[in-house]
């Protein structure tokens, strides 16, 4: 371990501010990288769920079969 | 001559065709009908290979080129009528000769015009700039979109004398229109059914 | 070798496939740059010059490695979607942009960073770091000529034609910044020659450039999903995986 | 066939003066900005002249980059050249060579005028004179790639910056850098050989480049 105590490691002898402000920013990028594929995916469900269930009620049952068999 | 097998396009959100296939025999006319949007100039465009996102075959056979006719019709506004006209025969290796010019601008009634700039011209006359190839450049095959949209009946009625002339010597065409084509010969239409349809 | 390229070329299939090596991806990623964080921040001696700004290291240089192979990796996508006209590249190819332009932005921030207590000064004209800006300038120009049209087929074309036209570029570019650095840089300081790093420096950057590739894949790979899914929504399989999925989150409640 | 392309190019050009004139006028007021903008003195005008002219060019050309395609693009003559049997790559090629004579010679011949203006030295304007004729077709050719991506969309002008200003970088480096070599008496005949192998790659590539951009356009429209 380079460091005897916790407040040396935030310290860093005094370079602990760059380290740490680069250590967090890249944390943020790598988060919104993952997050916002996810987010989109999200609400594509949604959306689509909405519009298939709209499409059913129109076009009625052809679906509702359909979707059984998916899960064997 | 021409031969469509499954195509497949789809815009934005519609659907516009699926599994079309037809074929162009010479001497025959195909009118695609159908609502707007319903790809009526997607299909031609595709056909003569401006439009690139589609899947199925287009297999064309020709020696020479067909003659596209858009809805923009492809004339400068600044250069005159004349070089619009040499320009555009020049495009498909014809090298009309001035008086031949001549008697396409008489057909199309635009003799008046032969030196004036073709920005002066209403959307009309240079539509009938565009359609005074049809009597300059000999080509199998005429890929005509709404021909007869923003043409006087004088213009019309001419139109499709050369049209009959055209067929009975053996070129085929394909156009898309919303009115009936009085020609004798016998018109297959092809009816595209509109992108909300399925 | 080939039909299972071709396979991995239907979007369909290739969702399945991605379906399965999606977390091994995200779990290996995840130990990697674990192992590699603690590794560098911890155990890492510090650099005799810099001291411990030498840590920073540990993610600029995996970010700038990353942000020059995912451009490479972006055009190559572009290259075989304008040879074979494969969908599922130019689908990569515009997930991966923005992926590449957040990493190569990572990388000129945090060389900055770097920068700021070795000379004092934010920003420097290092040859490296500038090259590194003009890749962030080729990715904005893909993700603008994206943005800027509206009709998805066509914009996959353009922006392959675009990221080979820069992958084209690319080395002249970078041939002409370190030539310019040279000529206009008369001391030798700059971040270009990588000081000899002792072994226990090295090690854990190496893993930290493993766990960001793995990242950059398990990333790239979520997103390319999202977007097969948008563009074959029509297709009944995407049907019965959306009704299929809704049930089984009516039933757990959890995302 | 090329030939006529390139004449049908000049024709419609000397019809509409305008699209000739901007740039250049562009580019000299550009040029004159600086004197203003930073001091009037030689020693700090010979200082920034070649980056002044250098930007100045590039900028200018991206300008006159935008109207390439544009107006044969709305009126549909651009689909009947697209469509012809007539090689594509050779006509599009015939309107870079037009729009190159039209805005870069131009550009060329002018700039020991305000060459003169920047304080700059005899030999530094020979080599300003040199890097220009070889870098303006180098910026035709690239840019026109960016014109032919961005023909049907609405919000064209910054854009094709975006896209085409990195890929300048490298003839912008090379061709300042000669002049100041001028300036500094020493010899540039390497970044001439430089420039001169990034218009040939340029010229080779470049065309197909911007056949195709303008295609995927046309299928856009």
């Amino acid at each position: 371990m380079q460091f005897d105590s916790l407040s040396d490691f935030i310290q860093m002898n005094g370079h602990g501010v760059y380290v740490w402000a680069v250590y967090f920013l890249a944390l943020g990028v790598l988060l919104l990288n993952v997050l916002r594929p996810k987010m989109m995916m999200k609400r594509f469900y949604k959306e689509q769920y909405i519009a298939y269930t709209l499409q059913a009620a129109v076009s009625n049952e052809k679906l509702k079969d359909g979707s059984g068999d998916y899960l064997k | 001559m021409l031969d469509v097998k499954n195509l497949y396009c789809e815009r934005n959100q519609g659907l516009l065709f699926e599994a079309l296939s037809f074929s162009l025999k010479p001497g025959k006319v195909i009118q695609i009908k159908g609502p707007n949007g319903a790809g009526k100039t997607t299909l031609l465009r595709i056909l003569c290979g401006l439009f690139g996102e589609f899947e199925g075959e287009v297999l064309w056979d020709l020696e020479k080129h067909p003659i596209y006719l858009g809805h923009k019709a492809g004339v400068k506004d600044l250069l005159t009528v004349t070089e619009n006209l040499n320009w555009l025969c020049e495009l498909q290796q014809n090298y009309p000769s001035s008086d031949q010019i001549k008697k396409a601008l008489i057909e199309v009634g635009l003799l008046a015009y032969k030196d004036v700039m073709a920005g002066q011209l209403s959307e009309g006359q240079k539509k009938r700039v565009s359609l005074a190839r049809l009597y300059l450049i000999n080509s199998p095959v005429w890929l005509l979109d709404e021909p007869f949209s923003a043409i006087d009946v004088e213009g019309l009625t001419k139109l499709e004398e050369r049209m009959r002339g055209y067929v009975e010597g053996g070129g085929s065409i394909i156009l898309t229109s919303h009115q009936m084509v009085n020609i004798d010969q016998d018109v297959t239409e092809l009816l595209l059914k509109g992108a909300n349809s399925c | 070798m080939w039909n299972w390229l071709h396979k991995l070329g239907s979007p369909k299939s290739f969702f399945a496939i991605s379906e399965r090596l999606l977390p091994w991806f995200g779990t290996l990623a995840l130990l990697f740059l674990s192992v590699g964080i603690v590794w560098g921040l911890l155990f890492a001696p510090p650099d005799y010059q810099q001291g411990d700004t030498a840590r920073i290291m540990f993610v600029h240089v995996p970010a700038s490695i990353l942000a020059q192979s995912s451009y490479m990796m972006m055009a190559s996508a572009g290259v075989v979607f304008l040879v074979w006209r494969i969908k599922l590249a130019e689908i990569a190819l515009q997930c991966a942009a923005p992926i590449g332009a957040s990493l190569t932005f990572l990388a000129l921030v945090t060389g900055s960073i770097w920068g700021k207590p070795m000379w004092g000064t934010w920003w420097v004209w290092d040859a490296r770091l500038t090259s590194t800006l003009v890749l962030f300038f080729l990715f904005m120009g893909i993700i603008a000529l994206r943005s800027a049209m509206e009709n998805r087929a066509s914009a996959g074309r353009a922006t392959s034609l675009l990221a080979v036209v820069g992958l084209v570029n690319l080395p002249i570019i970078k041939f002409s910044v370190d030539w310019w650095n040279t000529l206009h840089q008369s001391s030798s300081f700059s971040l270009t020659q990588k000081p000899a790093m002792p072994i226990e420096m090295w090690f854990p950057l190496l893993l930290m450039v493993i766990g960001f590739y793995f990242f950059f894949f398990s990333v790239w790979m979520m997103r390319i999903r999202t977007e097969v899914l948008i563009r074959e929504r029509r297709a009944d399989w995407v049907k019965r995986l959306v009704l299929t999925m809704k049930n089984k989150r009516d039933m757990k409640h959890a995302v | 066939m090329l030939i006529k392309s390139i004449q049908r190019e000049l024709l419609l050009s000397m019809r509409r003066p305008a699209d000739l004139l901007n740039p250049l006028v562009f580019f000299v007021l550009v040029v004159s900005l600086f004197p203003l903008g930073i001091s009037p003195s030689d020693e700090v005008l010979k200082e920034i002249a070649p980056g002044v002219i250098w930007v100045a060019a590039l900028l200018s050309t991206l300008l006159s980059m935008e109207v390439m395609f544009r107006n044969d693009f709305e009126d549909g003559s651009l689909e009947q050249m697209s469509i012809s049997p007539q090689p594509f790559l050779v006509l599009v090629g015939g309107k870079i060579v037009g729009q190159w004579l039209v805005s870069g010679l131009p550009l060329v011949l002018m700039s020991p005028v305000l060459a003169v203006m920047l304080a700059l030295s005899e030999e530094g304007i020979k080599a300003m004179f040199i890097s220009l004729l070889l870098g303006t077709p180098i910026l035709s050719l690239l840019g026109s790639i960016g014109a032919g991506l961005t023909i049907g969309l609405k919000k064209g002008g910054a854009l094709i910056a975006i896209l085409i200003l990195p890929l300048y970088i490298p003839v912008l480096i090379l061709g300042t850098h000669m002049i100041i070599a001028a300036e500094q008496g020493v010899s540039y005949s390497g970044d001439v050989l430089w420039l001169a192998a990034i218009l040939a790659l340029s010229i080779s590539l470049a065309p197909f480049a911007t056949t195709e951009s303008v295609r995927i356009a046309l299928s856009d429209g």
